[in-house]
């Protein structure tokens, strides 16, 4: 009996629940119409598709400047290589790389002032991170609007100026990722192996820096401020690297999703895309406080689960369709219990 | 503590800050705008009655210091379920809104307890709670309205229900009880339609929340929101007080709601109360009030601030560079940044204070 | 004391239950369909009329109606007056004024050649 | 509203009467047997060193919750005649006790009647109240300023009862705060912990007065002082505790300072626990500090000057508050410091911990929980954290050092060593350090300074909380340290004779000041006198006065 106290005090008991139920789930399918080999697929290539951003989690929790909230601001700097590698006319894994390429200095600058704002706002992080996410993505609309943009694939047809609303990649690098080394299993499964290593490469390079001096500083902030400074390191500047660091992986991570997606959502696409990530990694066992990799990949794993298998078995059983209420319900129930979670918060 | 002159009148320029800058953009929009002085100040009063109420739902949590109450959209889907209601059964004119305030009074009262409740295991860090609490009561409401309704909750009017057989429909017409309240005392101004009943009834709000701080509730909120500990220590229910305050608040939303719904006589189901939240607290900061302090005045000029620039953005866009969806967005823009700029003005500030605060007590080289 | 405060809440609930029937009656909307056609009335037939103003609940535009013709009128509440104009030739020949009230339905049925023979059944429910 | 009544002192009606109070702390026994009286209308004193079980006393009088999780206490509290057993503070307010704590406890943004009358509003039925509950009825300002400000009156101050708390100088919030006990209308007894602490000379003045005001009404104070002046001027009787007895119970009238101050410190062990006390002679400066200020919340230190030669133990000991701890602190750079350190005749810059660390100085805090420790982190990372991001030690490094690659096996070595040395208490160096004990806690904030190899180490109450067997051997590794690998220590702490018993030389700190410097030997009612800053001092006079009486 040991063995399964240990299991489940490891496991923690809500990811058990949840993962009994994504079973359950994937076992009823059959039964109602729902093809378990297609749900797979959709679970795999979703799995590749958000993992990344979920990964931008990791380096703020762990810094203890809390949940990105702000993630749309490294999705824009991710908007803007897009588009930039786009207007260059760039295509295939190239175009792919050239996103990344330019994406990484609008990352850079975004975070070190986002950074800098966190720094003075300790404490308040959170909700002040939703803010500043919604008012960049709501004054990038108008930069969107006004940006001299001339590739003809990408801006208003009628006039001529102005990015549309959604941009196919298609033509430029549609599944650039999904599609390296990919291959077929069974009939409906079609492994984006391209994207499982790129996810592996990140999740390589940020395991890997977590093993730094640096990186060990940075956990270090995030567990106790006060040793941290005590033991002379820079806290601020710690946090801020930190704040980088994630934004830079909310670019990539968007890039990542357009690729597989195969559209660029402009506008008010990047509004709410924090809140899943968020809700993921929480799912995956993370506290406000701490994070990590296993959290990332059992979170995206469970929580894209979920909400791709829910709806479409509900859908099957009573013919409705409840995709988006689950999704919302499920979202923001899960952030809602990890904030009021009883944790041992040091004042 | 001493406080120059000078020091004072850098204080008051700082803490109006937000309403100057708020001016001066207006003074810049208005004529780029092109609106005539009687359409705004019509489009003014019109807004003023339309909002105010929701907007006077936030003081209460701030005197009870539990911040910008972004939960408020709780009360607002009570209020849209109750005008569901009366709506279904036909109800219409003056007795259909009342009739709507009373049937969201129960809901509001049991949202506004959750609320209350969840907060409190998540103090210091309410207004992201409260916030990410909307969403997820927003599943909810659209987990009852678009399944429930029609099949576990009957609903009678054909004219509400999705051509499916159960869910609302995405719009409902309110012409029941279109500005009934708008119109039920109406006078004229020259050629500018005054809503008195509407001012009325928010005057006699306002006058219950100068009441209400006067009372020993209001004292005891005061207290809370100052200090928990002392409170706690004074003998004072720290946590039923704060969840009254998200009760009194909730209520007072869905009233908000209503009275807002009434003047504009469409409810989109789905997406009435989604901005409902942020509209009111941009407003309400707009107006000069902070995360701890909002008083009466505030409202109203936050109101009126707001809205100049909400009517007179996308025009003036349109006519500066010929495009009237960079003033939409710009509008949206000023909306979520005032929010943030406040909320880092405010986090700051009290950083900078309690360093100053620590100051008087360095010793002396 | 605490039994007082009990009362008082309960009594208070009770008040605004109160209220909201009272609120439901008197703002439940009806839509009453007017018909100016021909009616059979103790077996004999009465036309209609050729012009028909009809003013509800003392409103100052009349809904006018023509021979054969069905209009529909919306109040709310249950007491309501109805005053007609029977117009021939542009003229005003006969005038009637009654007062009546309304059950909870929605919709009801008035005929005006039946009300004017004040007969029982001039209001139905449809 | 309620006026003490205004009679014939009765000498003989006892208020409160506590007969063979007995409290442990787990182990630690903190009060034994304590017996006394406190009658109506009269002021006692109490006066004891820190830790000597005062506020544990206060505790129990008040209710405090603390006592009842830790296990309740022994023996019986009477109020008049009734025996009580209070659960919580509300309870003790019901039976006439009030209390004004050291902190305050006012709401800022309060006028002073409001704080006064903080709960206990005057109200107006209003008949929302039959519905909703008292809590609808409305405040009735007047009456409560008129309230407010009798209850001022009482006290002798003229504060306005409409003025802001934030707006007050501390004195006025002191006031305050007592007068919120006064207006309580069955108040009998008042204890108040250190009420002069932050007051000014004439402050501290007219609160005596005020004191002797109450009871002349009836109403008993009792009355905790460090200085033993005011004890002495306002107090009918003094009992004096020491190590958890009451050694001394006398009518003020009997009492001088020097007496008290024996009393207080005993005559314990007045040789040192270390036979082989060689002190050291070496004159070699090591670290000069001149006109040092630290502003740390409650441990001000407002200006400091001292010497620490090469190779020996310096004491810092004192009163809690008094600022001894802010002196390392504020060297190490973890609190706003100003002024002048020399380390080796260089500057020490201020206000940077890194820049200190790197210089060769280290730095085991008083707060291990809060400072000392990463608690959700395992023993090997404590341990070695601040010797690899200072010292860049158990790092790899390669691509010609952009990379810096955490050694883990050199770090599990370190751990492992430092394990055996101290006999930490662990499965080992991957535990995480909130699952040991206080006292190998400790030993691993003991562990992460060594691993830097300083040159200088200070250690701020290395003992605090930690049990007797535990308490040795870091004292022990202390001395050892110092003694064999001519480690200079500067060593803060609360108890006075752990510091004879390790220290070459002891400076007394008073008041954010030294109040003296004197070797290990010297004889502790000499220690105890310059705590209790009654000593020959070499204060500057002039500066923020706060009301002691110096004896000359």
């Amino acid at each position: 009996m040991s063995w399964i106290q240990s299991f489940v005090k490891q496991a923690g008991l809500p990811r058990i629940i949840i993962g009994l139920f994504l079973l359950s789930l994937f076992v009823a399918a059959p039964f109602v119409g729902v093809s378990v080999t297609t749900s797979i697929n959709d679970v795999l290539v979703r799995f590749g598709m958000n993992a990344v951003m979920v990964l931008a989690m990791v380096p703020m929790v762990q810094s203890g400047c809390g949940l990105n909230f702000g993630l749309p601001l490294g999705i824009i700097a991710g908007l803007l290589g897009a588009t930039l590698s786009l207007e260059l006319g760039m295509v295939g894994l190239w175009g792919f790389i050239v996103a990344l390429g330019l994406s990484i200095p609008f990352s850079l600058v975004f975070g070190y002032f986002y950074g800098q704002l966190l720094n003075r706002v300790k404490g308040d992080e959170m909700v002040i991170a939703t803010y500043v996410g919604f008012s960049s993505v709501a004054f990038m609309n108008i930069l969107w609007l006004v940006l001299p943009y001339r590739n003809p694939t990408m801006v208003w047809g009628f006039s001529g100026e102005g990015l549309r609303t959604t941009i196919s990649v298609e033509g430029y690098w549609l599944t650039a990722l999904n599609d390296f080394l990919s291959f077929p299993l069974g009939t409906h499964i079609k492994v984006p192996t391209g994207m499982f290593l790129f996810f592996a490469f990140m999740c390589f390079l940020i395991w890997a820096f977590f093993h730094t001096k640096t990186g060990t500083a940075m956990t270090a902030v995030g567990s106790n401020p006060e040793f941290a400074r005590a033991s002379g390191v820079n806290v601020d500047r710690s946090r801020t690297q930190s704040v980088i660091l994630s934004t830079v992986l909310g670019g990539i991570g968007i890039l990542v999703y357009e690729q597989s997606f195969g559209f660029i959502q402009l506008y008010n696409g990047p509004f709410y895309m924090a809140f899943p990530a968020v809700a993921s990694i929480l799912l995956g066992g993370a506290s406000v406080h701490k994070a990590t990799l296993f959290n990332v990949i059992v979170g995206t794993i469970l929580f894209q689960g979920i909400v791709t298998m829910t709806p479409s078995v509900i859908n099957s059983m009573i013919q409705t369709d409840m995709s988006e209420v689950i999704r919302i319900i499920a979202t923001n129930g899960m952030i809602l219990y990890a904030l009021t979670r009883k944790s041992v918060v040091r004042s | 503590m001493k406080i120059t002159g000078e020091f004072s009148f850098k204080h008051m320029l700082i803490s109006y800050a937000v309403p100057l800058m708020f001016i001066a953009l207006s003074i810049f929009t208005i004529p780029l705008s092109g609106f005539s002085p009687e359409y705004l100040i019509q489009e003014m009063i019109i807004r003023l009655a339309r909002n105010s109420f929701l907007v006077l739902a936030l003081l209460i949590p701030i005197i009870a210091g539990m911040g910008l109450n972004f939960g408020m959209v709780l009360g607002a889907m009570a209020g849209q379920i109750g005008l569901i209601l009366i709506t279904d059964w036909n109800i219409v004119g003056i007795p259909g809104m009342a009739l709507a305030m009373i049937l969201s009074i129960p809901l509001s009262i049991f949202l506004g307890w959750i609320a209350g409740h969840i907060l409190n295991r998540a103090k210091g860090r309410e207004m992201v709670t409260s916030y990410i609490l909307g969403f997820f009561i927003n599943g909810i409401y659209q987990f009852i309205v678009l399944y429930m309704m029609g099949k576990a909750i009957p609903i009678g009017n054909p004219a509400l229900v999705l051509s499916r057989g159960y869910g609302i429909r995405n719009a409902i017409n309110l012409e029941g009880i279109r500005q009934s309240l708008d119109n039920l005392i109406p006078i004229y101004i020259g050629k500018v339609q005054i809503p008195v009943a509407t001012f009325i009834l928010i005057s006699a709000f306002c006058f219950f929340i100068i009441w209400f701080r006067k009372t020993k509730l209001g004292q005891d909120m005061r207290a809370v929101g100052q200090d928990m500990e002392v409170a706690e220590a004074a003998g004072i229910p720290v946590n039923k007080t704060r969840i009254i305050s998200m009760i009194i608040s909730t209520v007072l939303a869905g009233f908000g709601q209503i009275i807002f719904l009434q003047n504009i006589g469409t409810l989109n189901t789905y997406n009435s109360h989604d901005q409902t939240g942020m509209y009111s607290i941009a407003a309400l900061l707009i107006g000069g009030a902070t995360v701890s302090h909002a008083t009466i005045p505030n409202i109203f000029l936050g109101v009126v601030l707001f809205h100049l620039m909400f009517v007179t953005s996308p025009m003036a866009g349109k006519n500066l560079i010929g495009s009237a969806m960079l003033g939409e967005y710009f509008r949206l823009f000023i909306s979520y940044g005032i929010i943030a700029i406040s909320l880092v003005l405010y986090a700051w500030r009290r950083h900078k204070e309690k360093e100053r605060a620590r100051m008087d007590l360095r010793g002396n080289t | 004391m605490k039994r007082k405060r009990l009362i008082v809440q309960l009594l208070l609930i009770l008040a605004l239950v109160g209220v909201s029937v009272a609120l439901f009656v008197i703002g439940k909307g009806h839509q009453l369909l007017i018909d100016n056609k021909r009616a059979t009335i103790d077996g004999k037939r009465v036309e209609a009329y050729e012009w028909v103003n009809v003013y509800l609940d003392g409103a100052k535009k009349p809904i006018e109606l023509e021979e054969d013709d069905r209009q529909m009128g919306k109040v709310s509440g249950p007491w309501h007056s109805i005053r007609i104009e029977i117009l021939e030739n542009e003229k005003v020949v006969k005038t009637y004024e009654r007062r009546f009230t309304v059950g909870l339905a929605n919709s009801f049925l008035l005929s005006i050649q039946k009300m004017v023979a004040e007969k029982e059944d001039w209001l139905t429910t449809r | 509203m309620q006026t003490p009544n205004v009679k014939v002192m009765d000498k003989n009606a006892v208020l409160l009467r506590c007969e063979h109070i007995s409290k442990s702390f787990y182990d630690n026994r903190v009060l034994d047997d304590i017996n006394f009286e406190l009658r109506e209308g009269e002021i006692l004193g109490l006066v004891g060193e820190n830790g000597a079980g005062k506020s544990t006393l206060m505790k129990i009088l008040f209710g405090m919750s603390v006592i009842a999780q830790t296990g309740g206490y022994e023996g019986t509290v009477y109020v008049g005649d009734k025996p009580v057993k209070f659960d919580s503070p509300f309870e003790a307010l019901e039976e006439g006790i009030g209390m004004v704590h050291q902190e305050f406890s006012l709401i800022p943004g309060f006028t002073a009647t409001e704080n006064i009358l903080l709960n206990r509003e005057v109200t107006h039925h209003n008949f929302l109240v039959e519905a909703f509950g008292e809590r609808l009825s409305t405040l009735n300002m007047p009456e409560m300023i008129e309230r407010g400000d009798k209850a001022l009156n009482t006290l002798g101050v003229a504060i306005s009862p409409q003025m802001l708390i934030a707006e007050m100088p501390i004195g006025h919030k002191q006031f305050t705060e007592i007068a919120r006990e006064v207006d309580r209308q069955n108040t009998k007894i008042i204890i108040l912990d250190e009420p002069t602490a932050v007051l000014t000379e004439t402050e501290a003045d007219v609160l005596l007065s005020s004191l002797k005001k109450l009871a002349e009404k009836g109403i008993g104070i009792i009355f905790i002082s460090h200085r033993l002046q005011e004890i002495l001027e306002v107090a009918d009787r003094i009992i004096v505790l020491r190590d958890g007895n009451l050694v001394k119970e006398v009518d003020a009238a009997h009492a001088d300072v020097i007496k008290i101050a024996e009393w207080m410190v005993g005559r314990k062990m007045d040789a040192s626990a270390f036979a082989d006390k060689d002190v050291n002679t070496n004159p070699e400066v090591l670290l000069e500090v001149k006109n040092l200020w630290v502003d740390m919340p409650g441990e001000t230190v407002r200006d400091v000057s001292f010497e620490v030669h090469r190779g020996e133990i310096l004491g810092i000991g004192g009163l809690a508050g008094q600022g001894k701890i802010g002196i390392p602190n504020g060297i190490m750079g973890l609190f706003p410091a100003g002024g002048t350190v020399k380390f080796h005749d260089k500057t020490v810059p201020l206000n940077s911990p890194r820049k200190v660390l790197n210089l060769g100085m280290a730095f085991v805090s008083e707060d291990r929980r809060g400072v000392g420790l990463l608690l959700e982190e395992t023993l090997d990372w404590n341990i070695s954290f601040t010797a690899m991001q200072v010292k860049e030690w158990y790092v790899k490094k390669y691509l010609g050092g952009l990379i810096k690659w955490r050694d883990d096996a050199a770090i599990k070595r370190l751990t492992s060593e430092y394990i055996k040395a101290f006999d930490i208490k662990c499965l080992g160096g991957h535990q995480l350090a909130q699952e040991l004990s206080g006292g190998n806690q400790q030993k691993v904030c003991l562990a992460k300074a060594f691993a830097l190899k300083p040159e200088l180490l200070f250690v701020s109450e290395p003992t605090r909380g930690i049990d007797v067997g535990a308490k040795k051997l870091v004292l022990d590794t202390i001395r050892r340290s110092n003694r064999e690998l001519g480690m200079t220590i500067v060593m803060t702490s609360s108890e006075l004779e752990e510091l004879r018993s390790v220290c070459d030389r002891i400076m007394i700190v008073d008041e954010g000041r030294v109040a003296g410097i004197l070797p290990a030997t010297a004889p502790s009612t000499e220690f105890g006198l310059l705590m209790l800053g009654t000593g020959e001092t070499d204060r500057r006079e002039g500066e923020i006065h706060n009301g002691k009486v110096k004896i000359k």
